[in-house]
């Protein structure tokens, strides 16, 4: 049992010092020297960090790339924002006091909808009143669509480019069915102001009880989730996608199921996407379609390979530092921004394929356990030198 | 014609070929022979450039070509069977010939002799070469080593998968290239008759080293038979 | 060094008594725009007039005797950049006000945070309506005031009676229409829509389209295509044979409220040339306030810079910010807020604008431009009034 | 319910409309599969040949067409006689500076990465980024378009109904043009040849005696010269602008996808259905489901055929 | 309908064409339980493909395959594995990255659903059968090394292990001398001799001293057809075998 907890969740001894300096930069020195603002915004970047340690999984060490992953996060997301708009909508049902909103809005009806002509709830909708309900669809959905890809492309052997390529296809038709189906999902525009939750004014930045409860919600979600990873990782399990990854045609003639055991990670992968939408939801107030489009999906990939494709406490760093650094340099260098961020991507996968992880390894071989510790060999990745002579 | 001398060879920090010298003559025909993982492999490939070398020098017919790229020390007159063949495979037959062109005049051309000697490969001369069976890619491996119209050949483990009717007749081939070209030919193997029938003389390399030469006149089958088992 | 000639009538702790960035000398704002991505086509013009209207001001001032400083920040065409930059500004830096936005889903995104943090937008751009928030003064037209009088007069001058409506979909082209669609079915005698389509924002194959408008042949193509999309949609029907002529000989005509000289310097004047636009500003303007800006503004953007209805609109956010902020005496939010009603604008290049006096909009003219070769418009057509704003039209639900 | 749709659309029409209506849906089907096909071809040798997944593929047509209207622009002020003719040499033009730039891109990172083929992804999506924002400073934000010549302006009536756009039928010209010659290049040409065997297997192609590291730099250079050229014509039809690359780059992956890369025919065909199918859809459903649902087809032919429409059937070892 | 046999394998009437080429031509071979049987034929006889078929890798054109009188033509590989069948490729086939030890532990037939594997554990039975069979394939020395550094014999035998670890009653071997000195191959044979007790072997190889050591029974295809069959020497001295595969 002690094994069980401390050499595989955490990872032993490395392990557990990695978790803890994580933990430490998360729970206490952000919070400290963070105003409320920067710390929301660390918890809208660590949202997006479980895409990050869910591509760990599935591209990391399963070997499959996925480029649609922001559809999961995106699902979970709008699962979350569709439970929080019915509910703000309520809200001005009921402080509805001036006439205008009376004459011009249908009562409990989300804004968006009235916007777009629909008089009345569709279907599908009705599901989001209820909170527990909305909880277990979040999960569900995504992972309903992940295992219905999975089957279908992992049975017939759909992998590498074509699956990264046949996943951003599926972005794709996402992206253009909830832009343009939008009475039903608000559009372009996305899911705007949501404030409350169950009656918890989750988006009051003052407090302690807001937005950095929130925060606090996000980095436990987040040591869950790499925890999970570790347990999955370090099992039979973990080594077989290690495996197939590499020598896919032997796992198959050792009796395993290749397919269902891709499927399965995938799986996971989408559920653990699907709660970081989720809580982005709650860290921001609002959902975008702009976030389920092509475009992010890739930077989450970027996420993962700036980190380091195999660590995922990596994967948490990675998303940190991509992110802030855009954030960062936007503000410093409006127009030169770009050009750091693409030097960045391009100097990762020519010169460190490893991320983050694997410099900090190459660095302090001690230092690099501590940070990559996964209860798994570090990956094959060959080296980054040229080919030939 | 072929002058190796003093070439090292490493993976890494590992060396794999350390120190190795030898000189094969014009229409010569040299055997390396070693068990597995000894460096036959390296040898052949830091030979042809697939592989750097970390010293030494390689001389064919007077030119060095140790610090050349792979294409130039084909221009220089070395051409290359590999192990496992390495045919590719999308390519038909025809064209996997046709890629050992590159250093004669006329790259459109495949000469008859080639498939004189070799007849299967113009049966299949439309197939894909990936689907060929592991005999007849050997034999197109060695008919595109061949067109190219080298001084030295390189042969890397020829026997391996080949049907012994066929080992018989590429030992054949191997002598009548030969003497038609007076060629120079290097070929690294495990297996004794194969080599006692082609090669003038045989080296015995051992964790990268050549650690004995005999001339096949002198070959005693208890020698080798020591040096060749674990 | 600047000193500010009223800080004795103005002092620093009466005007800013919420802990904005305002100091004896300065007041800072929020610039909020795309500079990248799909967007910036547009928005550029925006930042551009907005920077031309602050450094005027200063030349002249400031407000209340401060300079105004600018801390721009770029949405990069990404709504939830919008919001995360619009709650840098009022949060962290604590602007006194924020000119940006441009489309509509920005604005969405970034409005509950200017509620909730109590900030003041100015948005310049023509869009849907249905909104009319404190925190807010839109400088640009709202649906009635761009879209009624321009089908009036598409339907009385040129005897329109089919409709073909087409739009980029999104939110703003979606209720545009709507609006049209009712107000074509229910006001217009003996008029009908004979087609309704919308394509992506930055869609780019328009033939099946186009077929379709032959096949119906509608009087008016009713176009609101946005962005970048437009230069497709105008080159490609060039290529099908859809020119002005050619329309004109069928009794045909094509109105757009959605294609300014900005859009038509991508196009090129050469297709677009005899199409009409139905804005409530060209930069062909006959009028000294015009003349004075146009040249301003080619002064500091270069001759080659165009400046189209949105350009213009977002060049009236800095001054009518000033003027409310001297109404009211105060650059506390809600002070600018309440006193926004009724301040006017007479330097203002579309003509003369006000403030309507209780939902944030402004009173505007309507105008029909004709496209001409060199990318300009030929006004034709000049609503008489000024056009109250209505963001809330009752008998278009 | 769609069916309803699709049945009363043609209500109120003559059959003689109807004909009309066909043949020039069938026409602008034509001209967006002489699009896709220009786009692709050049991803087809980069991606479908070298495996390189070239994010960055439009931006290189983005140069071919910024070139296009730099000429234009330099043609309009400085050399008006010019107009008429300046277009071809606008092509070659654009072909060059693509060329050139894929050239020194590939010595920049490309070469490091051919083990790595979806490594390739994320450093080329660095590269689309770093271009765009040099577009940006360079060119400015908003859409640029080249002046016509009057040849390539305006639409041939065929009939009194029928009018087919005369760019659109230069661009399937181009097209066409394009494809034969790319075929010839890489199917009949020792260069073809050697491009081959060097994507095959790069060591064994230099133990033949092929130049591996040229070969591959002028691959890449002309996958990505000929996106130029691809961005060169699309002047024709629309604008361009910094980020107008990035429109095209997931149809383009997906008809070469769709495809079976490594194969132009393969290439060809799924240009031709895809253009054709999202053409007749169009007219019937709206864009957007027309799009979803060609998307989804060619999701789910790409389930039952993993490899593309025209697979090259060579066994595993 | 094929009826129940007590053969291990019964494979009848089996084709399988690649457009038109017909690589394995109209095949029937018995192989009873507890035979090691070698087939040997020219290059391209199809001998490569008649294995693939068997373990599914290859779909047959017609044709039956029956293991145990279990029909194997439409089964799944990783269900032919289950069954009892074990392959083993022609050029190693190892997990590079992880060592002997855990090779062996991958292979074992526990926890070989998606459940089944997560909560895998390493257990002394588990332990004690991977010693086990680690010893048989002369590796118990090296259990702690990653496959990657073993020599290339070792890897084979490795392999061949891997299989073992499944218990399975056929197991199918693609030369699996090929690049093996001498005294390698002499211990291969042992192995072979070995494993083959108590569930059948089918060998392919082309060194005839190799299978002369080991064979029960040899059967020659040529051009995709079955050419002769029976004892070594039965074989090796039939004329068309020589003609077309040993040569004079
Ligand atoms: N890519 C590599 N990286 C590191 N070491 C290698 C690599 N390739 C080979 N080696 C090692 O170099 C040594 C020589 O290998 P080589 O392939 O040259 O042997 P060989 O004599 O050709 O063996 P075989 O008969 O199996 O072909 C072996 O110990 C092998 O493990
Ligand atoms: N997928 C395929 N498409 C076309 N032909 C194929 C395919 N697979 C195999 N072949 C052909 O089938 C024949 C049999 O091949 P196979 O590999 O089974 O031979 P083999 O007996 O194993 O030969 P070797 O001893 O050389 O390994 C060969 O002629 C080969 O070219
Ligand atoms: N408001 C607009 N035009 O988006
Ligand atoms: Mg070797
Ligand atoms: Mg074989």
């Amino acid at each position: 049992m002690k094994s069980l907890i401390y050499e595989k969740a955490l990872g032993g001894r490395s392990g557990l010092i990695g978790m803890l300096v994580l933990a430490a930069l998360l729970l206490i020195i952000f919070p400290i020297f963070l105003d409320t603002f920067r710390l929301n915004l660390m918890g809208r970047y660590l949202s997006l960090a479980f895409v990050a340690i869910a591509l760990v999984l599935c591209w990391g060490y399963g070997g499959i790339l996925s480029l649609g992953q922001g559809v999961f996060w995106g699902l979970g997301g709008y699962c979350m924002a569709a439970f929080l708009k019915l509910e703000a909508a309520r809200n001005i049902a009921n402080e509805a006091g001036t006439d205008q909103i009376n004459a011009l809005t249908t009562v409990g009806l989300p804004d968006f909808m009235d916007w777009n002509q629909i008089t009345e709830l569709p279907w599908f909708w009705y599901p989001f009143k209820n909170f527990p309900l909305t909880l277990a669809l979040m999960f569900l959905i995504p992972t309903v669509l992940a295992y219905i890809i999975g089957v279908a492309m992992f049975k017939r052997r759909v992998s590498g480019v074509y699956f990264a390529i046949i996943t951003q296809a599926l972005c794709w038709i996402m992206e253009l069915l909830f832009v343009t189906r939008q009475g039903w999902t608000g559009g372009i525009n996305g899911i705007t102001d949501l404030r409350t939750l169950l009656g918890w004014d989750f988006m009051n930045g003052e407090h302690w009880t807001g937005q950095r409860l929130v925060y606090f919600i996000t980095v436990i979600m987040i040591g869950v989730c790499i925890i999970l990873g570790r347990l999955i990782l370090t099992s039979k399990l973990g080594k077989l996608l290690v495996a197939l990854r590499d020598t896919e045609d032997r796992v198959r003639f050792s009796g395993y199921d290749v397919a269902s055991f891709k499927t399965f990670i995938f799986c996971i992968a989408a559920a653990m996407s699907a709660l970081g939408g989720g809580l982005f939801v709650m860290n921001v107030g609002f959902m975008s379609p702009k976030l389920v489009t092509i475009e992010p999906s890739i930077y989450m990939v970027i996420f993962c390979a700036v980190g380091g494709r195999m660590s995922l406490i990596g994967a948490v760093y990675g998303t940190l530092v991509v992110s802030y650094g855009r954030t960062y340099f936007s503000e410093q260098f409006p127009e030169l921004w770009l050009f750091a961020l693409g030097g960045v991507f391009i100097l990762v996968t020519v010169i460190f394929p490893k991320g983050l992880a694997g410099i900090v390894e190459s660095a302090t071989p001690w230092l690099g356990k501590v940070f990559s510790k996964t209860g798994e060999q570090q990956g094959s990745q060959p080296p980054a030198e040229a080919v030939g002579t | 014609m072929l002058n190796v001398r003093e070439l090292n060879v490493a993976y890494g920090s590992s060396p794999v070929i350390r120190g190795v010298s030898f000189n094969a003559g014009k229409g010569e025909t040299i055997a390396i022979m070693g068990r597995n993982g000894m460096g036959k492999t390296t040898l052949m490939k830091s030979l042809i450039g697939s592989l750097g070398n970390s010293g030494g020098s390689i001389e064919v017919d007077g030119v060095e070509l140790s610090k050349k790229e792979s294409y130039q020390r084909v221009k220089g007159g070395l051409a290359f069977v590999p192990q496992g063949r390495q045919i590719f495979s999308t390519l038909s037959v025809e064209d996997n010939i046709r890629t050992g062109l590159e250093t004669v005049k006329d790259r459109r051309k495949i000469s008859d002799n080639i498939y004189a000697l070799f007849p299967v490969l113009y049966d299949m001369r439309r197939r894909k070469g990936g689907n060929l069976s592991g005999g007849q890619q050997q034999q197109l491996a060695i008919a595109r080593a061949l067109v190219s119209q080298p001084k030295v050949l390189l042969l890397d483990e020829p026997t391996e998968g080949i049907q012994p009717s066929i080992i018989k007749d590429i030992a054949k081939a191997l002598n009548e290239i030969k003497q038609m070209y007076d060629l120079t030919i290097v070929v690294s193997e495990q297996v004794l008759s194969f080599t006692m029938e082609v090669a003038d003389r045989l080296f015995v390399i051992e964790s990268g080293k050549l650690i004995h030469e005999d001339k096949r006149e002198d070959v005693q089958e208890e020698t080798i038979a020591k040096y060749l088992s674990v | 060094e600047w000193t500010n000639p009223v800080l004795d009538k103005y002092p620093t702790d009466k005007v800013n008594t919420t802990g904005l960035m305002v100091t004896d000398t300065t007041v800072t704002v929020g610039q909020l725009h795309s500079v990248t991505g799909t967007m910036a086509i547009s928005e550029t013009g925006s930042v551009e007039a907005e920077r031309l209207a602050i450094k005027q001001i200063n030349d002249m001032g400031g407000v209340l005797g401060r300079k105004i400083e600018i801390i721009q920040e770029d949405g990069a065409s990404d709504w939830p950049t919008f919001a995360e930059k619009a709650r840098k500004l009022l949060v962290s830096d604590k602007v006194g006000t924020v000119f940006g936005c441009w489309t509509s889903a920005s604005r969405k995104a970034v409005l509950p945070i200017f509620e909730k943090e109590n900030g003041m937008l100015y948005y310049p751009t023509f869009y849907e309506g249905l909104e009319a928030s404190k925190n807010v003064i839109y400088t640009g037209q709202e649906a009635t005031q761009q879209i009624l009088w321009g089908l009036d007069w598409a339907h009385e001058e040129k005897g329109a009676k089919t409709f073909f409506l087409i739009g980029s979909d999104y939110i703003w082209p979606r209720t545009s229409n709507k609006i049209a669609r009712i107000h074509i079915e229910r006001f217009l005698k003996g008029c009908k829509v004979v087609g309704e389509e919308y394509y992506p924002l930055g869609h780019t194959q328009f033939g099946s389209l186009i077929n379709k408008v032959k096949l119906k042949k509608p009087d008016c193509i009713y176009s609101i295509i946005v962005g970048g999309s437009n230069v497709a949609w105008y080159k490609q029907l060039n290529a099908a044979g859809i020119t002005a002529d050619s329309l004109a000989k069928r009794g045909q005509i094509l109105l757009t409220i959605s294609t300014t000289e900005d859009e038509i310097l991508g196009i090129g004047g050469a297709n677009v040339e005899g199409f009409y636009a139905c804005m409530k500003y060209f930069q062909s303007l006959d009028n000294e306030n015009n003349k004075k800006f146009v040249a301003a503004f080619k002064e500091m953007w270069g001759s080659d810079s165009v400046i189209g209805d949105v350009t213009q609109a977002a060049y009236l956010g800095p001054w009518l910010w000033k003027a409310t902020v001297e109404k009211a005496g105060s650059f506390d939010i809600d002070a600018i807020s309440a006193a926004s009603g009724g301040v006017e604008f007479k330097e203002a290049p579309e003509g003369y604008v006000r403030i309507h006096d209780t939902n944030n909009h402004l009173w505007s003219k309507a105008r029909i431009g004709k496209m001409l070769a060199n990318g300009q418009f030929e006004v034709i057509a000049e609503s008489p009034e000024l056009i109250e704003p209505n963001p809330f039209p009752e008998g278009y639900k | 319910m769609e069916l309803l749709a699709f049945i009363s659309m043609f209500e109120g029409y003559t059959g003689e409309e109807i004909r009309a209506i066909f043949i020039m849906q069938g026409f602008s089907g034509l001209s967006m599969f002489s699009v896709f096909l220009l786009m692709a071809l050049g991803l087809a040798i980069i991606f479908g040949q070298m495996k390189v997944i070239n994010m960055a593929h439009g931006e290189f047509l983005t140069i071919g067409a910024y070139t296009t209207v730099f000429i234009s622009d330099w043609a309009v002020e400085s050399a008006p006689g010019f107009l008429p003719y300046y277009f071809p040499f606008a092509m070659l033009a654009a072909f060059g500076v693509a060329f050139l730039m894929g050239y020194l891109v590939e010595i920049g990172f490309i070469r490091f990465l051919y083990k790595r083929p979806l490594d390739t992804l994320l450093a080329t999506w660095g590269l689309s980024m770093i271009l765009q924002q040099i577009f940006r400073l360079t060119f400015g934000a908003r859409e640029d378009s080249a002046v016509m010549p009057d040849w390539l302006m305006g639409s041939w009536a065929a009939s009194d109904m029928v009018d087919i756009p005369i760019n659109g039928m230069f661009l399937l010209g181009t097209s066409i043009f394009m494809t034969v010659l790319v075929w010839l290049l890489m199917a009949r040409s020792r260069w073809g040849l050697r491009v081959r065997a060097t994507v095959q297997n790069r060591e064994m192609a230099a133990a033949t005696g092929i130049n591996t590291k040229r070969t591959d730099r002028m691959t890449f250079a002309l996958g990505c010269g000929i996106a130029g050229i691809a961005g060169a014509a699309f002047t024709t039809i629309g604008s361009v602008s910094p980020s107008a690359g990035s429109l095209y780059i997931v149809d383009t992956f997906i008809v070469v996808v769709f495809g079976g890369a490594g194969s132009l025919i393969g290439t060809i065909l799924a240009a031709f259905s895809i253009a054709q199918a999202q053409s007749i859809l169009e007219f019937f459903l709206d864009g957007v489901l027309a799009k979803v649902f060609i998307l989804l087809t060619v999701v789910g032919i790409l389930m039952l055929r993993p490899q593309g429409l025209v697979v090259s059937k060579i066994r595993k070892p | 309908m094929v009826l129940p046999t007590d053969y291990a394998l019964a494979v009848e009437n089996l084709t399988v064409s690649f457009d038109g080429f017909k690589a394995v031509d109209a095949v029937s071979l018995y192989v009873d339980k507890g035979e090691l049987r070698v087939v040997i034929g020219p290059n391209g006889a199809g001998k490569t493909t008649l294995l693939d078929l068997i373990c599914g890798k290859t779909r047959p054109t017609s044709g039956s395959i029956q293991f145990l009188n279990r029909e194997l033509s439409s089964m799944a590989e990783q269900k032919i594995v289950r069954n009892g069948v074990g392959r083993k490729f022609q050029t190693p086939s190892i997990y590079p990255k992880l060592t002997v030890f855990e090779n062996l532990e991958v292979s074992f037939p526990k926890g070989r659903g998606v459940w089944g594997s997560l909560f895998f554990s390493r257990s002394e039975e588990v332990k004690s059968r991977i010693l086990e069979v680690a010893k048989e394939i002369y590796l118990d020395e090296d259990l702690d090394t990653e496959a990657e550094i073993l020599s290339h014999g070792q890897k084979q035998w490795l392999e061949i292990g891997m299989l073992l670890i499944a218990n399975p009653q056929l197991i199918l071997l693609d030369e699996p001398v090929a690049g093996m000195s001498v005294s390698e191959r002499k211990k291969t044979a042992e192995l072979l001799r070995r494993i083959s007790q108590g569930r059948s072997v089918v060998v392919i190889e082309h060194d005839m001293n190799f299978v002369r050591e080991i064979a029960d029974k040899v059967t020659v295809m040529h051009q995709g057809k079955v050419l002769a069959e029976g004892s070594m020497d039965k074989v090796e001295n039939d004329e068309k075998v020589i003609e077309v595969y040993l040569g004079h």
